[in-house]
């Protein structure tokens, strides 16, 4: 099994990274989890009813507090999950941001791709908690809505960055 | 939504290594905004974060010790001193901005934060004096009725600033020089601590504005040096020297009454190298009465702010130690709570915190990280 | 002083420890003021410190990486890009200041630093709109005869800020919507590549007003992911895929030369997975006219932002491989200097900085911990 | 020889600390050099010449940019001589506070003890290099001129912290 190998392997030196704020790599170490990951921005589904996912489920496994989970497949910042906030809540007393990038990640429990919004919450500075980077579907930024690098705080009365939400807004309907 | 056109969808994709679920797919969802319970759970801890390698932008985090999570944070200004309000709805920060960050027009500001939602309620301006020490309890204080917010001023010149929260402006200015920081006192008084040794008590009256004013001889400073950085049980505030001898003030009555001496070590722990060493290197926790000084077991004049590991519980009313608490990581700054089932709480130098259950005196656990450069626990 | 005197002061103390000194006692001091030197040594580096823990209060580090010495930070507002004007006097900074640091009033300034004094020399106030990004080279750039500097805003609409340096006021705002960046052409012209795949050439007139602009096909975004990260020599930019594949432009005549494209690896090396990655993952030095590019042995897509231990050499001439270098620890951004004798400098992802000496290809030394996250690294 | 033994032990316990920038230790451990140190404020032997520090000699042992340092005795903060000044100099565009704490340390090169003033430098915040804490003549906050816990930039234009410069101001004539 070379591929979960390397998956526990990813995962551990994540762990390493990350409970070391001041570690650098943090921002830096991607991860591939699970799947492929599309990068074109792709048609948005938004007849469902809006919910938000506040613990893991069967259809919505892993843990919201670590990069692993499977819909921080493109995030690059600090997990609100770990910082007040939730996978889909900003921390008390930040504003999301409603201009925001857009990611594609494989929900491994039913194998479909899901578009994900990675808003920023905003209005207080870097949260510090679980640092993380991945971009299993990032642009370079002449494609500025598929692009992580960019805070997004710039949508909020104050563009000063807090932490990232990850925000289901449909399945890729390919 | 039929599930073969989400098959349809993956296989679209090109990519199919995981085989169509059973599940019906996620439904869309919006981004919600978290907000606190009231009243505050009574375990609820403020960590005032210096950022000592910043100290322009700086914060204090908000953190559930017994789910071990971050609750979210307040950002402050200039490594900004906090007090929480009696009411458990307020955080009061004293903050300092400057218009280009580290240069430019200095702006000082209360600000009030409610514990509900962690946004600024309100703010008012200040004169521009707040002292810039490490953050320390006693340099923001408030009245007993929540009414009033006392902000420590050293310029050199040494000042209290009384906020009236009420009216939400400045009441008044008072003049304390040769003395320190502002030990609240019921709901019109508070002390200051005088380079003689003395303390001086200053009343107010209904509109913030001193009303009385008296000086009591409290410790000789030419004998002992006593840390300023005091812990309070109601009216009565305890002192500790150096050397680890605690010096009692009860403020209750009209005037302060200086309670008798007593040492935390005995002459052969205090042969063996025994004493104090710390930042706010003591707690109380009311509802069983006892004292926590942070302990070394290898004294030198120079280690009286040093971290420790090992911390000595007292009887408050019997003055014995009745246990010894230990810690994995060194630890600063020491708080406990409130409540009938307290946790006492220290702040680990690497930025984390260490939780003891009191009752049983057993370390519970390290949240490791969780700030950066720790000076202060508050608790409601 | 007689030395007896000091004897005598010393027996007053109580201690002697170590006999009376045969020296002098030191003379008593003032507090200097340090300057650096003008010109500045070819090698001096200015680390952009994105301080990712705060970006409030944000840093750039000067350093002489010969001597292995910090020498001085510039203080900035929001993780602000700069730039160094031809002439070395001057350093450029966009800074962001927000009245209460994280909230209220904003304020989008140009900072003029004097590269002597490292004080600000003067600013101006620009749009509030200045893009709010990880530190990229070409977000902050400026004419070449220093005149104009143009900086990047993204609100999402994306524009230029073209300020006047010499009338100390913003000029005009040019919209170059769909396409991002100023990549800096001559006196009067910048680049700006688009989402199309185009390159869009701005000429600007003596008051800094539009006087002219062209698109030019230059790549295909379905087909290639092109960092935008370049790098250039003169008038000729490099650009890099995420595969490998070298694209270059010359701006020099009337209209964009688009260059032959080439690959950084061989068919074998490209098969074993040889891919280039990182943030600035390219530099070139122009004395030696090679180009310098950050290379992972074991690509995949989500990789091309990552750090890497090792640099591959290329002739820019031949565009054949003359090397390998190799650091002790992940770099995630490359500099190289200017001069006849140039150094390699890379920021490693703890903070530290990596230096090769490029007339022998060693590793010279680690400076370890001299910024918090350095994205990006300017040379004179 | 156990008080060199302890010297060297708690000098690696330095090094270790300071060379980890974030190591929050830096702030916390003391260290005693050599000798003793007077915590009261004495008169200051204003005659003779000013002159700069800048590199060790014969009479004044030791590095300028190490915490054990003679004069550092009582320093709390960055060293001005890691942040691009010296040991009396601030570095570029930092404003030196004129209001100032005052330490006394014995040079072991003489065993005079010197009273040395701890000036900040101030206008561009923390330098983060060389962190040192070293309390020997430190007093507590009500006697605020012999306590390195406040922020002397009070004296400065803005009082934002850069590092300390280590002044020798006279002998201890005690």
């Amino acid at each position: 099994m070379k591929f979960l190998d390397r998956f526990f392997e990813r995962s551990s030196r994540h762990v390493a990274s990350t409970t070391s704020r001041r570690n650098f790599l943090s921002k830096l170490g991607s991860l591939m989890v699970v799947g492929t990951a599309m990068p074109v921005l792709l048609p948005i589904d938004r007849t469902a009813k809006a919910l938000a996912a506040e613990s893991p489920s069967a259809g919505d496994p892993g843990d919201p507090n670590s990069c692993d989970y499977w819909r921080y497949c493109s995030v690059d910042g600090f997990l609100c999950s770990c910082c007040g906030g939730s996978v889909t809540s900003c921390p008390p007393g930040t504003e999301v941001s409603q201009v925001t990038w857009i990611g594609t990640c494989r929900n491994p429990a039913d194998g479909l791709d899901y578009i994900i919004s990675y808003n920023d919450c905003c209005g207080k500075h870097s949260c510090g908690q679980c640092a993380c980077t991945r971009n299993d579907s990032e642009e370079p930024m002449y494609r500025p809505f598929n692009n992580n690098d960019i805070n997004w705080c710039l949508g909020a009365k104050a563009n000063v960055y807090n932490c990232t939400v990850a925000v289901i807004r449909g399945v890729a309907t390919g | 939504m039929p599930l073969s056109k989400f098959a349809a969808g993956l296989l679209a994709l090109g990519s199919a290594l995981i085989p169509p679920s059973l599940y019906a797919a996620l439904p869309t969802e919006t981004v919600g905004q978290a907000e606190l319970p009231f009243p505050p759970s009574p375990h609820r801890s403020y960590l005032i974060d210096f950022e000592f390698d910043n100290m322009v932008a700086t914060r204090v985090v908000v953190v559930d010790p017994d789910r071990q999570k971050v609750l979210g944070m307040l950002s402050t200004g200039g490594a900004a001193p906090a007090v929480l309000a009696h009411d458990q709805k307020t955080v009061y920060t004293a903050d300092i901005f400057f218009s280009r960050y580290v240069r430019g027009t200095r702006t000082d500001v209360l600000t009030a934060w409610d514990t509900r939602t962690l946004s600024p309620s309100w703010e008012v301006e200040i004169p521009a004096k707040r002292a810039s020490t490490l953050t320390e309890k006693y340099a923001l204080s408030m009245s007993g009725d929540d009414r009033f917010v006392y902000v420590y001023n050293f310029t050199p010149s040494q000042t209290i600033t009384v906020v009236d929260t009420q009216a939400r402006k400045v009441a008044s200015e008072v003049n304390i020089n040769g003395c320190i920081l502002a030990y609240p006192i019921g709901d019109r008084r508070f002390a200051s601590l005088c380079g003689s040794g003395d303390l001086q008590v200053t009343t107010l009256d209904d509109n913030g504005k001193v009303s009385d004013r008296t000086t009591s001889k409290f410790f000789d400073p030419e004998q002992e040096k006593l840390v300023e950085r005091a812990i309070h049980l109601g009216d009565t505030f305890y002192f500790v020297t150096t050397e680890g001898v605690i010096h009692g003030v009860d403020f209750s009555g009209a005037k302060p009454r200086i309670l008798p001496t007593w040492s935390l070590t005995t002459e052969q722990e205090k042969k063996d190298g025994w004493a104090p060493g710390g930042w706010q290197l003591m707690a109380i926790a009311p509802r069983l009465n006892r004292l926590y000084v942070l302990m070394h077991p290898d004294h030198e004049r120079h280690k009286w702010e040093d971290p420790s590991t090992i911390i000595w519980a007292f009887d408050l009313k019997t003055h014995k130690k009745v246990g010894t608490l230990e810690a994995p990581n060194l630890i600063w700054s020491l708080n406990a709570t409130n409540d009938d089932a307290p946790l006492l709480l220290g702040t680990n130098i690497e930025g984390g915190l260490e939780t003891f259950d009191l009752k049983t005196g057993k370390h519970l656990h390290t949240m490791e990280g969780v700030s950066k450069t720790p000076t202060l626990i508050l608790n409601h």
